[in-house]
């Protein structure tokens, strides 16, 4: 209550206005009424100027890069690199070549299986999970493993959505050569206590991959810090371009990995029956690489970075505390996940009706939520759900947005009596 | 615009969504196939046991689904009791047009009293992204009929 | 000479001002002068339209696609897939299904390389290359060969830069499984008589990938025509966005194969210890695709379907014809690659001159080429040369693009006596 | 513009870059690396026969490359010979801050001569991605002197 009716909110110190007219699409309409975007789990919107610094590129600096001995080709190598280098300083990487640009959250995932895992994991060792991953984190570690030969293994979930960490500590000592966990639940917002984890994993001889997929957009992420092994971001989630992602490694792991996919630019020597490999980064960057979407990307770090990251998240965090108030005076609304210090992301389930009508009801309200398993079956097997409805939050979204929603929702109420 | 959410969940609708008939597993089946919509996760079973004289002498499902899957199952199971296979297909292939065009497709010879029940569920066209919902059960009793194991609507 | 001087060029059908026109990066200047682009086999330049296109999406109908029952979802999930149709229709493809979005041309062959020839082919097998392959048609082979102990074996490049079909035939009845070989050299222009390469293989039990990246941008591709078993293509060289590639497949043999990634959207169930995969093309397409470059891609191939892939070969070959002409007559000039037929790909080197000089001195010309190995380390081995300096051509490019090219050319001879 | 460019191919570099001296393998190298530019392909192995004394009594390099890059390694071996190996590597430092910066840096004391002849080759500083070629032999001694085998300057 105290959040919801004081007088001071922090939509007074941050500039929501500002920032929604970077937003062109939030002035859609949908179904005659103006869109409420509470998706932004599965993908964020775009400002205007991640669209212009690509504009931009194609229009004064673009060619392929690293080739070519001509302007064009150094203005364009010029502007990736500082791409890469934006990264760098978003997760405070110690190495511009630490950070890899991949397609998306999920190769950076499976760039680690099956590069790092099956270099180094032998028959019978065990890589941890949870089960509350995405399946980007899932799937890779269930081919490696059949490939090779290795177990998986998950850690539990609580009933409030928490990591559980005695369970972890137990299953830590089974062989556990990797850890590959969320850092932010994309179905329950739980943020994941990940120093701990990393300290304990490093303790038992393992290396950690934190998926980071749902992190970097609601809070500040500092990989030295965490020191953690392996960080994988995607950029269309942090309000950059599709088609972009990076996997953060430390400097000595990756130069003992071998390649992943092999082709132009990863390349030292090569001869019709031998190849030698480049030094990071481009080892791990085979053929023309997604030049455009990397200075999409570096430009909206840059944006958030300028809001400031703790500014977003203190925000966010009064839109959810707002959002749970109100949707539990909803009568049959369960809520699932409610760890303190979660991330804007509310998954709930209606009594009367199922996740399928709600997201088409909330649709016709221009309100835009997600319905179904989130790519987390494995969550939804362990709270017996098929599918719960999901309102994620963005920088751009307001209060306004929640009372849209929640009174959406009660028409749902209305519908299934 | 919400006026075609009304039309879209109409009384008989959230009736079949909420009590859903013949809603049981079958020992006897002659025919049984599993349908997956995996975007959402909807699933069921669909169970036909067709009797000597070729007609269909019982029909249920099983399965977790949205107010509209499980309403289209439900009445599905009811219709195509003492129809022969043929008759079953037919009336699919009514109901599929149905879902997905603009018009009334005409009622097959004999079928009439069921198409125009069926026409209860026409206001899904409206949103196309739940015609899947609504013809899941359908194109799993399809499959059913045909001897396949699995579907998936994707 | 007759070519040079006919009164009725293709330039006065073919409105190469109306194409200009929609590529804003040909009004830039370097170093003082208007930008020569003869860089297009590296990367083509991107029409206005095309960076509308993603921008439209952006502004209009931006939500992850396949995921949400809400309006934006339905409508990027419509554009996506237009695209993906609009790619079969462009490759004359049998379904659309049979389209898979990759990253780029080197993903393609490495998807091709770890899924299919990782399960079909068996130690000992041999696949076959060519002598004058890109790199990303090599080191995949040379990675999944060592670690399934496979054969790399190649056919090798004529003095005048063709295919050896005779040595074809030879190398096909050495126990090889999968064809693999260039549509288009991106060094020597060279267009390999694919109908007959995938008419031979197949006969003799082996499958056929051609590496595209190179020739759709210059003529008509037809894939039930030539009945090849896959094909590669890669968007940024076809004018359109950096970070999106295709894969052709026959469904049959895509059906059989499987998957190369995992994650969201292309599995069927997941547990905590096992995954089913979707059905066609989601299985190949783990993770958030790149989804409006996919939409800029499509719009890029709609452009050059609206000028004419015929004509566009046509002009492209008059420049050609007029470049050769006037770039021979240069004292010491040499040209790689003289197969009647070829595509509008230049490379030559200079007695005097390395080729890396000549791309400097060209670029303070405001012409843009490559100098370099090319991506092709084995052919350059094969004509005994380190680099070689390529000139390529788009539809953009005009007669006076040439006359610039040959001036500066000059310039070097002068300089380097 | 084309100025630039007649200043960065001086008489002097043309002439080494088509004439190389040194230009040869060395048996008894005491020191030997190999360097490579990935991005151009060019490549080259520099050889030292450092003496008793602890001088540079022979350099030599082999390789191939673009007119800058043999210019740069024949100078070089000229310029070592009878040169402490740490005097080669202040040279080194030296011809570094003259390539990639704005200006001509003071010459270590005793290396004024050399510092002047290597400006010929000052012009690179128009051209960054040539900065690489101008080096490369450099950055090759000093691999050698290290006691490294092989540098790739990407
Ligand atoms: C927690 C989490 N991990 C990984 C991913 C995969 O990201 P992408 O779809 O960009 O590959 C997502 C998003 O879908 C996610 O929410
Ligand atoms: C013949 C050929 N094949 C493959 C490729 C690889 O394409 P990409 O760099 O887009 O992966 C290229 C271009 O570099 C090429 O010219």
């Amino acid at each position: 209550m105290a959040t919801a009716t004081a007088s001071h909110t922090p939509e007074d110190v941050f500039d929501v206005e500002a920032i929604r007219a970077q937003f062109p699409i939030l002035s859609e309409e949908v179904h005659g009424k103006s869109l409420v975007y509470l998706d932004t789990g599965a993908s964020a919107q775009k400002p205007q100027l991640v669209m212009d610094a690509v504009d931009d590129m194609y229009k004064h600096a673009y060619s392929n890069v690293h080739r070519g001995a001509h302007r064009m080709s150094e203005l364009a190598t010029d502007r990736f690199e500082h791409a890469r280098e934006q990264v760098r300083s978003f997760l405070n990487a110690a190495h511009s070549h630490e950070i890899i640009f991949v397609r998306n959250g999920t190769e950076a995932c499976n760039l680690v299986a099956f590069s790092y895992a099956k270099k180094f994991l032998q028959e019978g060792d065990a890589i941890l999970i949870s089960e509350m991953e995405h399946h980007s984190n899932i799937v890779p570690w269930h081919m490696v493993a059949e490939e090779k030969g290795l177990r998986v293994l998950a850690v539990p979930v609580t009933d409030d959505g928490g990591f559980d960490m005695d369970a972890y500590d137990r299953l830590l000592e089974d062989g556990v050569k990797l850890v590959a966990v969320t850092h932010t639940s994309n179905v329950l917002g739980t943020v994941t206590p990940a120093k701990e984890i990393i300290r304990k994993a490093h303790a038992a001889g393992a290396k950690v991959l934190l998926d980071g997929c749902q992190s970097a957009v609601h809070m500040p992420v500092d990989v030295r810090d965490l020191d953690v092994d392996f960080y994988a971001i995607t950029g269309h989630k942090l309000y950059g371009p599709s088609g972009i992602g990076v996997l953060y490694g430390k400097e000595e792991l990756l130069n003992a990995m071998p390649p992943y996919q092999g082709g132009g630019s990863m390349i030292k020597t090569v001869t019709l029956t031998k190849s030698t490999y480049a030094p990071l980064p481009a080892k791990f960057e085979a053929g023309t690489p997604a030049i455009a979407q990397a200075v999409g990307f570096g430009a909206a770090l840059d944006y958030m970075r300028s809001i400031g990251l703790d500014a977003i998240r203190d925000y966010e965090e009064d839109l959810r505390a707002y959002a749970t108030q109100k949707l539990s005076a909803v009568p049959g609304l369960k809520i699932y996940g409610t760890m303190p210090g979660k991330a804007a992301v509310i998954s709930f389930t209606l009594d009367k009706a199922h996740s399928h009508d709600v997201s088409t009801i909330l649709d016709r309200h221009g309100v835009a939520i997600r319905a179904g398993h989130h790519c987390a079956q494995p969550l939804m097997d362990r709270f017996g759900v098929a599918a719960t409805a999901r309102a994620s939050f963005g920088m751009y979204n307001t209060r306004a947005d929640v009372d849209r929603l929640v009174e959406a929702v009660e028409f749902v109420s209305e519908i299934f009596g | 615009m919400l006026d075609e959410l009304r039309e879209l969940y109409q009384e008989v609708i959230l009736d079949h969504g909420k009590n859903p008939r013949n809603f049981r597993a079958m020992d006897n089946a002659t025919h049984k196939a599993a349908g997956r919509n995996p975007l959402c996760g909807d699933q069921l079973v669909v169970y036909l046991a067709v009797d000597e004289d070729g007609k269909v002498a019982d029909a249920s499902f099983l399965g977790k689904g949205c107010a509209i899957s499980m309403a289209s199952a439900s009445m599905m199971t009811e219709m195509v009791h003492g129809k022969t296979p043929e008759d079953a297909e037919r009336l699919f292939e009514n109901f599929h047009t149905l879902c997905t065009t603009d018009h009334t497709p005409d009622a097959p010879e004999g079928l009439e009293d069921e198409v125009e029940k069926l026409e209860v569920l026409s206001g899904v066209r409206q949103f196309p992204s739940r015609v899947k919902c609504a013809t899941l059960s359908w194109h799993t009793m399809d499959a059913a009929i045909k001897g396949e194991e699995e579907i998936s609507t994707e």
